[in-house]
């Protein structure tokens, strides 16, 4: 195996970064730029069993390292995911991650069950945590027993490995991650975002049409490494971590923190090549740090894992 | 579509907060259509996060130079402004579809309707379309006589008409004052706020072509920012929305809900 | 009353800004380098009854757009700050705001009865969020009934108006908000700093020697933003708006969320001038955005309020 | 203490990563001791958030100079290292109390130990303490034969030994060697990694000052981010603790639990 591969349930990743859910569609717009193959895994846009319109524009407001997004689950439906987005997937061979939203415990079931035949879908990421949408998963995403419940009700239909998606706007990030983790999870994604609003000083409007909207970005990173710290202490299941990743060195500390991979989001719209370019940039900064493999490090922040 | 660093050759202001920038790079040859933009990167840290989208105004494929015209607004435009002839600065582009310009057919009248900054995507257009033998008449909304810019340009095109809010150049009023004026033309092409599209389209006595704005996430079609709804969805796709990044900016006239 | 002039219980401020408590000091510092008689109000660090010493350092490390700190609540002890540092601010006719802090309700309870008792405290700041010591009220902060009750027994000694100073690592925090209102709170300050955390790629470890440690400055603008809009629709009592305030337009923009009035923290590290010179700034900008008093500003981002 | 924008009109490597840098300013003239900082604001954004801590080197009141030299350890140091003379940069300072001077009498002998970039702040030092009539001897370790820097300079101002720790110049070892080797000596000043200073507390043989390095918020005593222990509560205040920013960088040998 090389220096840079991991291996978490269902995911061969032949190195740790993929794109994060909503911020690289399906895969067709940056597979214009790059080889796509070069990616780790590839997590496409959340699905839900009918087509999704989203909120109104503006859908997006910049905030101080950071943006924020409101783009509601906007997605083309079930039925045309199967039969558009995921075949032409087919040409690579790096692992795929479903992301699955619903407005209740039956809509999850039903897009995790029959996304996890296909064949080139890897695993699904339960996203328990769209802050967009009221029906969007952001209840089952702050209440433990809730999302212990979505999480045992989608396992038992899903072919395929399940990561759950936690939300940062919980008093308890740790509760809810073992309440999934006892129910069956088989990962868990974090962080999604953290919900937040900007106002427009010449209207006195919130500058999103949804007024509020999820914060993204550099800006949250240090959330997301206590998140993930935290968490990784207490489960057993690997996480992908997420949430302000835009350099080399935050990959590292990411898993340090006790990822086994990590995701990349916002930093796509600032560099469309970022993911490559931060791969690439991998073995030598690991070599200017003295490590060995990558998987060596995960969570070596909490001293006793790992080492 | 490209991602690379251009150097600023020449960068002035023209109008009060309205700056005009060349760039020089390969990129440029990259270059489509007219109305096509770019997306760029003012800072290079963490802050501001995002690009700013600015369209192409002109382009000069034998140097490699791109030309925009942008308005200081808020953080990302005064950041821009503040470079110099020489600083590098990354570049995104081109993007999205331009204004189709196959469209006019020679000696054919096209009227090209620009609203303050949505004036500078015209410009190329107008060369563009010159040289495919099509007559172009303009017209040039501005608030007031100072904010005038690319006026004598245009005029080097054809006809013009500068319409003032105030009355302090030209005509008085909005820029479908004077399209009313115009009996008969084959095609239009405009760019502006969303209030001038929606009086265009209404006002317009020909089919027409029309390019929008919104604000963008990723620039390049994978984010969702910066739909609109279609007036029917596509056919082909089945989609009810479009995508004014990749899909846009320029939608024909009627194609999507204003 | 001029046109930056607000008025809240027990404060009445010539301009809407204060230095954040932690930030400050007891002011002796800044107070060097400007007239303090220049701000709104001023709020002083944290003040327990007995001496703490706080955490071992280091205690502040930088992130994106932000910092973290792990102070740990480190102050001289109550009787210390009524026999030195209260008494040398009374030079200066500026409200002071007494930011407190304990172990147990008693603990407040004290320090509340006798910092109020002096002659130039205008009101008192209850810090139940602090997340750098495990008793420093953090525990109090993220549950709605505790924070009630906690508020509850202070007001029965406090002989001055009292805000209580919300923590945004809660899922609900408009719930706590309306506990505390109902309790009897007289005002809010929102928010305390977010819990994050860095680690040190060298190491391997986290970079604060207590692992964890609060997250402020710009970075977190649209989450104080947000839960500030969010809250101020739900409760009657004013708010004093916090988190990330570097600019002029970042008061204005705090104000339009439901503050009537704010404080600044980490940006005085930057800027030790920042407070003088966002209030020098303030009537310019609202010259050009069209606003004629600032009062008439607050909440304008919820439609119905104050228009 | 000022908060000023101060020119470059210098800025050199004067070893691998080792950067000397020359601001010009009416700031200079407030200095006050040897051993005092600036708070350098490297950025002008949001990002880096924290100023930068650098002692100051080397003072020229009357040209209003102030020197410094640092390591381009991280992202701050990095972006003032890309620096260029005639850009003006924010500081905050003087800060901090720095090396008493008057505490060397004429003709006794000062040991000056310094490691790595805690080695800048003692040349000031050095000048002041020759100026007043003392002999001044200094230590300088360094980790290998390129790392060395101001050798020449301190060598115009006494004895210099340096030391490096793969002995590729000087002698082999730490400073602490060096100093072991000396055998009369008034009183010493250090400056240097905290483990550096602890062997030298544990090693010599006179009173000494310390300097001490601290992550810093504020840098002028008012968050408490950078205190250390005092050996036993100050007298005055009743305080169990100092701000490493404001009460010091530097403390008398003994002072302050290391
Ligand atoms: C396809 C397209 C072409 C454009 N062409 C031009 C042009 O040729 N000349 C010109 O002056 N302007 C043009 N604009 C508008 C220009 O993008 C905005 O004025 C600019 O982004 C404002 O950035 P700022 O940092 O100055 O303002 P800020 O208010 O600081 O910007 C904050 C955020 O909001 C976004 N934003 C603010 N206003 C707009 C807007 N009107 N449209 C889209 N995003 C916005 C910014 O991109 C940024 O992400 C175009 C916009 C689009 C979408
Ligand atoms: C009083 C004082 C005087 C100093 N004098 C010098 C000097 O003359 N020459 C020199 O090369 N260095 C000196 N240092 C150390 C210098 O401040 C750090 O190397 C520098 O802050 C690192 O910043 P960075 O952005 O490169 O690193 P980063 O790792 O990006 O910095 C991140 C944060 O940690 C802080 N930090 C990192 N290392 C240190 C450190 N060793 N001490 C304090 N804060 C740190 C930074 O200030 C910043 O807030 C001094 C430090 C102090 C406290
Ligand atoms: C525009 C946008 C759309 C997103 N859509 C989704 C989504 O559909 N499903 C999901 O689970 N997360 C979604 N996210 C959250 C990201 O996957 C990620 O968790 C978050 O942005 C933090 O990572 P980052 O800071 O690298 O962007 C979206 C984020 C952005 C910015
Ligand atoms: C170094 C530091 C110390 C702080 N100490 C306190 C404190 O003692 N009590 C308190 O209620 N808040 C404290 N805070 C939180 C601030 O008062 C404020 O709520 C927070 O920093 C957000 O504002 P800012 O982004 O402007 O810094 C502290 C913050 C910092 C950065
Ligand atoms: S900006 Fe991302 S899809 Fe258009
Ligand atoms: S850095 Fe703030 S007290 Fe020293």
């Amino acid at each position: 195996m090389s220096r840079i591969a991991v291996n978490l349930p269902g995911l061969t990743m032949k190195n740790p970064v993929m794109p994060a859910s909503g911020c690289f569609a399906f895969g067709q717009e940056y597979g214009k730029l790059y080889d796509l193959n070069r990616l780790g895994a590839i997590c496409v846009k959340a699905v839900t069993v009918e087509e999704r319109r989203g909120n109104p524009t503006p859908r997006v407001a910049e905030t101080p390292g950071g943006m924020l997004n409101a783009i509601g689950l906007q997605n083309p439906g079930l039925e045309h995911v199967l039969e558009h987005e995921l075949p032409w997937l087919e040409k690579y061979d790096t692992p795929i991650v479903v992301n699955i939203a619903g407005y209740q415990v039956e809509d999850y079931m039903e897009v995790a069950k029959e996304i996890s035949k296909v064949s080139n879908v890897n695993a699904i990421e339960l996203n328990i945590s769209c802050p967009n949408v009221k029906e969007g998963g952001i209840t089952f995403g702050t209440d433990a027993s809730t999302a212990a419940h979505l999480t045992e009700k989608v396992k038992t239909v899903s072919e395929v490995p399940v990561y759950v998606k936690l939300s940062p706007n919980v008093t308890d990030i740790v509760e809810i991650a073992k309440a999934v983790e006892q129910a069956g999870a088989d990962g868990l994604s974090m962080i999604n975002t953290l919900l937040g609003m900007r106002i427009d000083l010449k209207t006195g409007q919130p500058i999103l049409a949804n007024r509020t909207g999820g914060l993204s970005g550099a800006a949250i990173k240090p959330v997301a490494i206590r998140m993930i710290h935290d968490v990784s202490q207490q489960v057993d299941i690997p996480i992908i971590g997420m949430g302000g990743i835009y350099e080399v060195d935050d990959i590292l500390e990411f898993m340090m923190a006790g990822a086994s991979a990590v995701a990349v989001g916002t930093a796509n719209f600032i560099d469309p090549f970022v993911c490559p370019t931060l791969i690439d940039q991998l073995e030598e900064r690991m070599d200017e740090l003295g490590i060995d493999k990558l998987s060596s490090i995960v969570g070596r922040s909490s001293l006793c894992n790992n080492l | 579509m490209k991602m690379e660093n251009m150097t600023i050759t020449a960068q002035t202001e023209v109008a009060p907060k309205i700056y005009r920038i060349v760039l020089n790079g390969p990129l440029a040859r990259e270059l489509r259509d007219p109305g096509q933009f770019v997306n760029i990167r003012v800072g290079t840290g963490i802050d501001p996060t995002l690009r700013r989208p600015i369209s192409i105004c002109d382009v000069d494929l034998e140097n490699e130079e791109l030309t925009m015209i942008y308005r200081q607004e808020g953080k990302g435009t005064k950041l821009l402004s503040e470079k110099l002839v020489g600083d590098e600065i990354n570049i995104l582009g081109p993007l999205g579809q331009g204004f189709p310009v196959e469209v006019a057919k020679k000696n054919s009248t096209c009227v090209l309707i620009g609203g303050g900054v949505g004036i500078p995507p015209l410009y190329y257009l107008a060369k563009k379309l010159v040289a495919t033998g099509a007559n172009v008449i303009t017209i040039l909304g501005f608030r007031t006589e100072k904010d005038i810019f690319l006026e004598e340009e245009f005029n080097e095109l054809g006809q013009v008409i500068v319409t003032t809010e105030d009355g302090s150049k030209g005509m008085k009023g909005y820029v479908t004052d004077a399209l009313k004026s115009l009996t008969s033309y084959d095609v239009y092409y405009t760019c502006g706020p969303k209030p001038m599209l929606r009086a265009v389209e209404i006002t317009a006595q020909s089919p027409g072509y029309i390019s929008l704005e919104e604000r963008m996430g990723c620039g390049v079609g994978a984010c969702l920012a910066c739909v609109c709804d279609l007036t029917k969805p596509n056919e082909e796709t089945g989609k009810g929305y479009a995508k004014i990044c990749s899909d846009g900016p320029v939608f024909l006239a009627g194609e999507v809900i204003l």
